[in-house]
């Protein structure tokens, strides 16, 4: 019985011939622009980790503090909370930074009759505190204490950052939603044909006496082979594209975002892929009513 | 084998609901040849689907083969099929497959062993006298050929009950009788048959027991 | 209106060709009633599926209605169509429209003037007693119904040629006599008909021209 | 005979039923798709302009000119080619915009004892030289003049700006070819359902004498409306998008592409679109062929 079905399965596939063709690619079409999303929310998540990782707020000392006293302030300062790490840049470390950042022009720094710059902590939130409220309060923190002068950075720069985030779920989530549909519905309507192509068969074969699984079941078998092979050509599609690509873009990655390298789909993230197109081809082959003709 | 209980059919066709057929009672028993007469449209192909759950009965009772058919679940509607054979009017063949693979389609829906399947096969088309025709696809037959394909499917698992829609309507007189004979013969090795014919001479013929219908009502049961 | 000028067909199926007609030849003048019989598989359908195009003598030369068959170009086939009425073997309507839809359709294509259409379409659905039936779908007709459309739709146009396969052949007596003489009565109004049956006994009383055909060969032309 | 063509037309939409709706939706899908990369496209194209409009090679002068020969000046620089314009930047106004770029800390500049920063002139390359190459030769040119100590700018910005231009231009031929073969594919696969759903009856009405035209036109028309159909809903969500986004991502776009607003496709574009979704259909509608089924 189950050879039977099999070859029922494969007749199906054959009937559908140069639409099942059309259905196979528009399946890969679908799973190829997921996955290349998925790809591309897999670095950006990465960047953005990097970028939480980078975000500082810098708190100016009045004094420059004595060589012996400096645990001691970064241990002040980490106790306000939410913090990762604290560095401290003494007033020598920050003209150094100053001239390494005037490049062709720190000649001007040479000039100068003594370091203007102060001494500062540089401070990493920690996971939590990396949002726009949360950076601000830890501003309003520092500044509260007696050593600090004045606090700088940090609020704007999150709140573009997480605007990015926020705009980039939102892409995110609408782009998966209208692909999911666009594969469902293609799956349905490549099953459709092949269904409509049947549907006399389908009659027939009710007449005779086959019951609904050796008439469904195959229907089912020919989708999840559509969708799989869709997902299968996706999959290697997209390892061509990200082997071709990745090494001319990291070093615009690493210019933009940061990155040093291009990620690709894990192992079990490639299995959910080949999972998802048999799933959707599956329920292509389930849902699809030859009775929509009239 | 087969009890209808003041069954009549009507068709939903909009404004005007047609009565098929109106306050049907008979019975056929276990073993009979029964004949369906009656003019075109008189009711015969609606009646028979009725037998094997094509349509459901709009009112009375039916009991077919040991099954109740207004209580028969879909699920088990197949069941009832298997026991029928049925030889369409229209032949109703599997467009996409040879003559061969149509008959061979019902054994394997059956679960028939694979080495079975072939010599049966080949046994019903020669008795319809279609063997050369086997590697033929549907579109390539003559109506005549296509009528004895169908019976050729409908006696391949040996039914219980055979319901044979004017079975020899696309067959010239030569043909005509020696599948009447053909059907005969199923007869006499136990299985009920059922006839429905629009030509009063050939129910006269056969000298059995004739049902007729005209107007969707039993008007005569003789014979 | 019909000449063959030794007519063979050979149906390409796979490693056996079948010839489905061997050497034949004949002429129907304009006017004439002619019958073509012959047994179940004889050729009869493909004879005349040759007259109206739908495909080319293997061998042979085929004339119809003026045109030359087979240096017929494929965009000159819907005029020889035009000019001809079919009753097919197996009805052939349009399942989607009906019967009303299906005899008007013939008449749109042709470009008949609107007011005409229903008028004419309703006459011809009235000659072949179907006018009771005109708004069902193909699907709700009984087999002699849909034969009786299938004739109302050759008649609407009034065509120079009819040809009719087997257009009693799902019909009881009665209405079988009624459609004759339908037939009958176009063919006095100026119509060539080519009728084909496998019924000996239809040719036989028709006491017309009889073109017999058996295994493909004309083996009789009298009457 | 045109009403009869256009009601066999509106026949096939209804045959095509729940089917035919999916590929409205997949159309609308595809071109809405298209439409968004091509709004993008518009959009970058502008940000690419102001970005060449932006581009700047500085040449650092040896002396400081007097004030009344900076013209003769900016006009021999004018004369080596290839620019679109000249800006003179004097010590004082270099030191100016040094202080404004150091921000918080600015007071280093007041601390100076003497303006250590050159003078210079601001060079804005032509359309033509705004490239790597062009660029390079132009530094040279440059640096060949008797006024000019020193040459900066230019080459490595326009490098990396030319590189993401051809990146995005690959991306938008890959996502223009793959969503317009999907746009294909769809229709075709719409129409060759409604086609199948009508093959008896177009064998048929061949029998009774129908022309081809009259066969096929009704194909065509139905493609055609599915087509346009689809292009009308994408450009209807495209325009929603639009209005709902930009206003959110306008602030976004001022600080990454330097663009005040994001534009929408113009009058003509839309016309385009529409008429390229009209074409699709029509074509699907040619394309498609019932016989691929056994
Ligand atoms: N599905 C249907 N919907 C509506 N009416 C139907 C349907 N099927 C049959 N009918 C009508 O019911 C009546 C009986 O039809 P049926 O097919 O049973 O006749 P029949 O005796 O088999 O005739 P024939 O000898 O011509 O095949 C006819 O008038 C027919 O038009
Ligand atoms: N399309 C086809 N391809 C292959 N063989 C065919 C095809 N059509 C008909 N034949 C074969 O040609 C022979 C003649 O068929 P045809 O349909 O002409 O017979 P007929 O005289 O009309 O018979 P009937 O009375 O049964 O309708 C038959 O053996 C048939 O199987
Ligand atoms: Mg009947
Ligand atoms: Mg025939």
């Amino acid at each position: 019985m189950f050879s039977f079905l099999v070859g029922e399965a494969v007749r199906d596939l054959r009937r559908a011939g140069r639409v099942g063709l059309s259905a196979v690619l528009l399946i890969t079409l679908s799973l190829a622009a997921l996955g290349a999303f998925w790809l591309v929310s897999i670095n950006l998540e990465r960047a953005v980790t990097q970028w939480r990782e980078r975000l500082r707020v810098v708190a100016y000392l009045r004094d420059e503090p004595r060589p012996e006293a400096v645990a001691e302030l970064v241990r002040k300062v980490q106790a306000v909370g939410g913090i990762q790490r604290v560095r401290y840049v003494s007033k020598g470390e920050a003209l150094e930074s100053l001239k390494r950042a005037l490049g062709a022009q720190s000649s001007v720094v040479d000039q100068l009759p003594r370091n203007p710059l102060p001494a500062s902590v540089e401070v990493t939130p920690d996971e939590a505190t990396a949002t726009p409220e949360g950076t601000r309060e830890l501003v309003q923190r520092l500044t509260a204490l007696r050593e600090v002068e004045e606090v700088q950075g940090g609020a704007e720069w999150v709140e573009s950052l997480a605007q990015w985030r926020r705009l980039f779920q939102l892409t995110g989530l609408a782009v998966g939603a209208v692909l999911a549909l666009a594969a469902i519905l293609t799956v349905t309507t490549a099953t459709t044909l092949v269904l409509h192509a049947r549907r006399d068969e389908m009659e027939i074969m009710r007449l005779v006496g086959a019951t609904e699984r050796v008439i469904r079941l195959p229907l089912l078998l020919q989708g999840m082979v559509q969708g799989l092979l869709g997902a299968l050509i996706a999959l290697g599609g997209l390892e061509a594209a990200h082997a071709l690509l990745a090494p001319r873009l990291e070093p615009l990655l690493t210019l933009t975002l940061g990155l040093s390298r291009a990620a690709f789909l894990s192992a079990p993230e490639m299995l959910l892929l080949l999972g998802g197109g048999a799933g959707l081809g599956a329920l292509g082959g389930v849902l699809a009513k030859g009775r929509s003709f009239a | 084998m087969i009890w209808l209980h003041h069954v009549a059919k009507l068709y939903d066709t909009g404004p005007v609901a047609l009565p098929a057929l109106t306050d049907v009672s008979f019975s056929v028993d276990k073993g009979e040849f029964v004949v369906l007469s009656g003019p075109s449209g008189a009711g015969k192909t609606t009646l028979l689907r009725l037998l094997y759950r094509d349509e459901r009965p709009s009112e009375g009772e039916i009991e077919v083969a040991g099954f109740d058919l207004v209580t028969l679940r879909r699920s088990r509607i197949p069941l009832l099929r298997r026991s029928i054979g049925i030889v369409f009017q229209d032949a109703k063949l599997l467009a996409g497959r040879t003559v061969f693979e149509n008959v061979a389609f019902v054994l394997r829906v059956l679960g028939t062993p694979r080495g079975e399947i072939t010599p049966r096969a080949f046994q019903a088309l020669k008795a319809v006298g279609l063997s050369a025709r086997a590697q033929a696809y549907p579109a390539q037959l003559s109506q005549g050929e296509a009528q004895r394909a169908s019976l050729a499917r409908a006696i391949v698992k040996a039914p219980a009950l055979l319901l044979a829609d004017e079975p020899t309507g696309n067959l010239d007189e030569d043909m005509a009788a020696e599948i009447l004979e053909l059907i005969k013969e199923i007869w006499t090795r136990g299985t009920t048959v059922l006839l429905a014919t629009h030509r009063g001479a050939l129910a006269a013929q056969l000298k059995r027991r004739t049902l007729t219908l005209r107007a969707g009502r039993l008007v005569k049961d003789e014979g």
